[in-house]
């Protein structure tokens, strides 16, 4: 089997084959050794890949994995030859409307909302400040576009994934 | 000797204040809010009493309730840590009232300390260089503005009564002026209750330079040398080390008896810290003075051998100073990097919730203040500080190369944390070759924190094993529940169109 | 430069040298048992490859494959750290054949070290006093016998090839002599197929101190001080510190002076210790030379500002050493309490398992030297070293209470160690004193580990109410497993006979 | 209920009551106040006993706890006045027929049996030598008596709690 990952934009395709017993685990044609042990029962891992160790942690939400290699993160999405065909056929009637919904990337106190219903927005301006741990974080929008309805208002208590106001993007 | 302290405040500055306490037999009381029963400090301390809910303003910040907690306690002494009401003069006049040792200056010293244009003009009487601007807070708005002008744009408006950067604005050129003393003043005026501003020429990029000093009652006032605080996110430090590549022995002398005098026109007493700012061309201008110990104290532990806290201890007992300024030595280099629980790749957003892994680094020169543990909860609450690294070593590149291989070692899991931001500085050539000043995490990390190891090929591969175990067992415990009416064939055709 | 290193070792001391080698840029390859795949040293270094089964002799004892493994993977250089093959002159011998760098003495100098009596003579004619006794194994019984009426009961009797108390035998009087030497000799033809012993006047519990030597490849020999190593459990050291409080400045010098004596004497290069016993009038003697690196390396480099790691590895490279005697300061008071996976309330038995819960100390002047995770398997095949905790202090009073504070705070479960013993040690009055001798665990730990907490109410409240609770959810889980044909009652009261 | 817990040959008497709703805690009659958590999943607990904290650890096996407090480890035994009842009235019926098995504390390798069936042996004398851990532990004698069958050899593997031999005892 065939299978697609894409790991931050970068997509590496790879084949698990059995020949004569033995497994095989080939990157994009190129054969490796892969050794993958679980330590303990956290999903805490250590890898060898031809003979060098790398310890991985995983955490796996809404079908994509954000797996840390040695400490460092990574954005990581898996596809087998399967799933990618029935992606691409059911294309189109799964994009979003250019609706985006601004969410709050951590509970906190909504200090205050820097944009209003109607007003043009750029990517990158900072449209909802919110407090948390003593600090005010600036939530800034994703797209370009106008801003549809606002959930919140100032001095409301979020919490984490709460959504914060619609734009729709252009 | 004070025998018995409360510790009227929690995270990895309580716990290093209970350490330093055990190590000289000194009894520890904490005082724990709701949400941190289990935690670190509460559990490490001789005795700990509950003062309120989580919000610091239920619980770490009600004087009444923490000086109560101290009398019922048999505590003899109140340590404040920093933050909270550390640099508050009142309540350190109120724990001395109530009959206890404040272990910090004396409630005069915070005071005039904290209103900055006070402080600015009793350093300018002391012969202390400050930034050139007014040393009185704005009356006359036309004034000001010649003020401005004679200093030069762009120029600094800042809050009388301020600290953190509210009521502070930058003005590049005289239209500017007006309005923008006009924000200033109203943020001001709803952060501290104070509309006073003052004028302040701006500095574009200055190094942030400090030196830690020692006061005893007896009039000794010495310095232990300098921190390097240049390394800022949201104007707030995260990396420190002692010494500063920047300093001569000369100008670090200058600085230290700058400091020393500093100290001793406020009347101080116990630990303190004068911050500098250092511009292109080295001349340097106090910028405040911090009343309280400071995060990156042990910078300074690690190339002086004094234990600061224990210093603090001695000398609000009424001990004199056991050194004079000439047995202090600075001994190869010290880094401190700071471990926030923020998201470094997310513009160091806060990340709360359970740690759930930890495996913290060890062997020759590492040292780490931490306050938290595997299974703790970093709650939303308080100041996103987790845990300090610091290193040693015998000259800058080794302490930089130890910090980085320490910082490699790191396993923080179950909540994101500055770790993969401290290692990029640590790999960044400016910052190894010491060509950096406050503007460096704006300058080097534009697009957030760098990826210094590119694993991303790895984490493919992890994930895609990973990903096939966990269909493989769901193969199995599906056919495991169902293996009565479902074929195995089946199952396994169902949990391939699951994914 | 070396810039790749195979590392022919396992647990804390791996891990020790991998990190030495990634502050100075030099890259490591790590070999693994069956049973240790996924510990640390396996997992922290920059490759790593299996060489066989759990039992040393069937992987960390093969040479062959250890020098195969190098080879393939392109290093350079071996480390053979201690234990396993350090000591063996044969390996190095052949490491070197094979084209790649010993990190360690000449192979000349570990044979003639390894044998006991050939090192007293090269000792003595180096001008290094010897214990009293003879300089060649006993060829005649008679003549022995005659020998140990002239050195004078108590002698010991100890094996030419010898180490590790194997075919070592006291005899106190005449009568006991002939017995002995034949069980010696079967002893040490058993353990080291080899049965030449010689004679040595007893010294009943003598101190043990031994001083730190490095040597070049340009004939300069440093010492680094002394470490006081009497603390000792099955005649195996278990608590180090630098400086001896029994040395004055002179016997130092003059102890140091010996030790580089005995360095320069059999062609010593690298890191090396040599270690002496002192009796109660301070005389010293030569014990024997450890030609490796020590377990209890780290209170030297805590003391000296050294990293020996980094030394050994830039000495092997051809480096010159970068330090003159003169330049060797001792700052401050260092110990290392060794955490050993044996239980001491129960005579050091070994415990192995998992360690499920752990969470070690930290703070000012806190080193930790590991091999261990929560999590890891402590396995039974090798040592029971499981860390080291290494303190630094101003001066002895601080290091003792901080290591004592460190040990407090220390956590670790799932099995047993010797953290409590190691507490109690430091609560130990005559230990606090420094009166104190090899004999010292015996004497004051007749009875195994003092508790020195006295928290067995606190256990007994503890254990009421998990008992408790464990009953109340035994009552829940069974009453939501049973609900439709028993009554709460009734399970309650079958609970409440279980017990 | 009353419980007698017997920590290191210590017994304490606990009360526990419930009073107009609110527990009480009494140790041999004296009230104190405890504040008692579990800290995560593991058997790891905070404990605050009059104000003053102590971590738990606990481990429970044949009806006895081995708690450690702060690091420190004690063996406890819990009973009530119900199952101590019934202990007494079975005493007698349960108690050994002096027959003691030695029993490996640790798995290992047998270097030695240092005894013979028949043998009298002493108290605190060594019976059997068990290398591990690149050590040789001698298992020692727990009572005076004779050497009944010996169920190891000299060469043999063996793991914890395997029964080594059995002493007859006087």
């Amino acid at each position: 089997m065939k299978y697609f990952v894409t790991s931050e934009e970068k997509e590496y395709t790879f084949d698990l084959k059995e020949e004569n017993g033995e497994k095989k685990f080939l990157l994009n044609e190129k054969p490796m050794t892969v050794d993958f042990k679980q330590v303990g029962k956290k999903p805490v891992y250590s890898l060898l890949v031809d003979g060098k160790p790398y310890d991985v942690w995983a955490e796996s939400q809404n079908g994509h994995y954000t797996v840390a290699v040695n400490g460092q993160f990574y954005r990581v999405k898996v596809e087998n030859e399967r799933s990618r065909l029935l992606k691409q056929l059911t294309r189109g009637a799964e994009s979003a409307e250019g609706v985006v919904l601004l969410k709050a990337p951590m509970p906190g106190l909504v200090v205050r909302v820097k944009a209003e219903k109607g007003a043009r927005v750029k990517k990158g301006q900072g449209l909802v400040l919110i407090e948390a741990m003593k600090m005010e974080n600036e939530i800034k929008s994703p797209v370009n576009g106008v801003i549809g309805s606002i959930a919140v208002k100032q001095g409301e208590a979020i919490d984490k994934n709460a959504v914060l106001l619609e734009i729709n993007a252009e | 000797m004070i025998h018995n302290v409360l510790i009227a405040n929690r995270g990895e500055i309580a716990v290093r204040i209970i350490r330093g306490c055990r190590e000289m037999g000194i009894r520890t009381v904490a005082v724990y809010s709701e949400v941190d029963r289990l935690s670190l400090h509460t559990r490490l301390a001789d005795e700990a009493y509950p003062i309120g809910k989580a919000p610091s303003s239920e619980s770490y910040l009600v004087q009444d309730r923490i000086i109560a907690t101290a009398l019922k306690a048999g505590a003899d002494a109140v340590h404040p840590g920093y933050g909270f009401l550390a640099e508050n003069g009142d309540f350190a006049a109120r724990v001395e009232k109530a009959g206890l040792i404040w272990i910090g200056p004396p409630a005069e010293a915070i005071r005039l300390m904290g209103d900055k244009t006070v402080a600015r003009q009793r350093m300018k009487e002391a012969g202390v260089p400050t930034v050139p601007g007014t040393l009185e807070p704005i009356s006359d708005e036309a004034e000001a503005l010649k003020t401005a002008e004679e200093i030069g744009f762009p120029v600094l408006l800042k809050a009388a009564a301020g600290g953190g950067g509210k009521g502070m604005r930058v003005v590049s050129k005289r239209e500017e002026f007006q309005p923008a003393l006009q924000t200033a003043r109203s943020e001001a005026k709803s952060a501290f209750g104070d509309d006073r501003v003052y004028i302040e020429k701006y500095l574009e990029n200055p190094r942030h330079i400090e030196f830690q000093i020692l006061a005893d009652k007896f009039g000794h006032v010495i310095h232990l040398g300098e921190r390097e605080c240049s390394i800022q996110r949201r104007h707030q430090k995260i990396v420190e080390e002692s010494p500063s590549v920047l300093l001569t022995p000369e100008m670090r002398q200058a600085m230290g008896e700058a400091a020393v005098r500093a100290a001793q026109a406020c009347g101080y007493r116990n630990a303190g810290t004068i911050e500098f700012l250092v511009d292109k061309n080295l001349n340097y201008y106090f910028l405040e003075m911090n009343t309280r110990l400071q995060v990156e104290h042990p910078v300074t532990e690690e190339t002086t051998g004094i234990d600061l806290v224990k210093e603090q201890l001695k000398i609000a007992s009424g001990i004199p100073l056991g050194y004079s300024q000439e047995e202090i030595r600075q001994t190869g280099h010290a880094i401190e990097v700071r471990i926030y629980a923020e998201d470094p790749a997310n513009n160091f957003m806060p990340s709360a919730g359970k740690i759930q892994y930890l495996r913290p680094p060890g062997g020759p020169g590492i040292r780490e203040d931490s306050g938290i543990f595997e299974d703790s909860e970093v709650s939303l609450y308080y100041d996103s500080i987790l845990s300090k690294l610091i290193v040693w070593g015998k000259d800058r590149n080794e302490a930089v190369a130890r910090m980085a291989r320490a910082l490699e070692e790191y396993r923080l899991f179950g909540i994101r944390t500055t770790i993969p931001f401290g290692l990029a500085v640590m790999k960044n050539k400016n910052f190894q070759t010491g060509h950096f000043d406050t503007g460096f995490v704006e300058k080097e990390f534009r697009n957030g924190s760098a990826d210094v190891k590119n694993l991303s090929q790895i984490a493919a591969i992890a994930a895609l094993l990973i990903d096939r175990q966990k269909a493989a067992s769901e193969i199995r415990a599906s056919a495991n529940h169902h293996h009565k009416w479902e074929s195995p064939w089946k199952t396994a055709g169902r949990v391939e169109n699951m994914r």
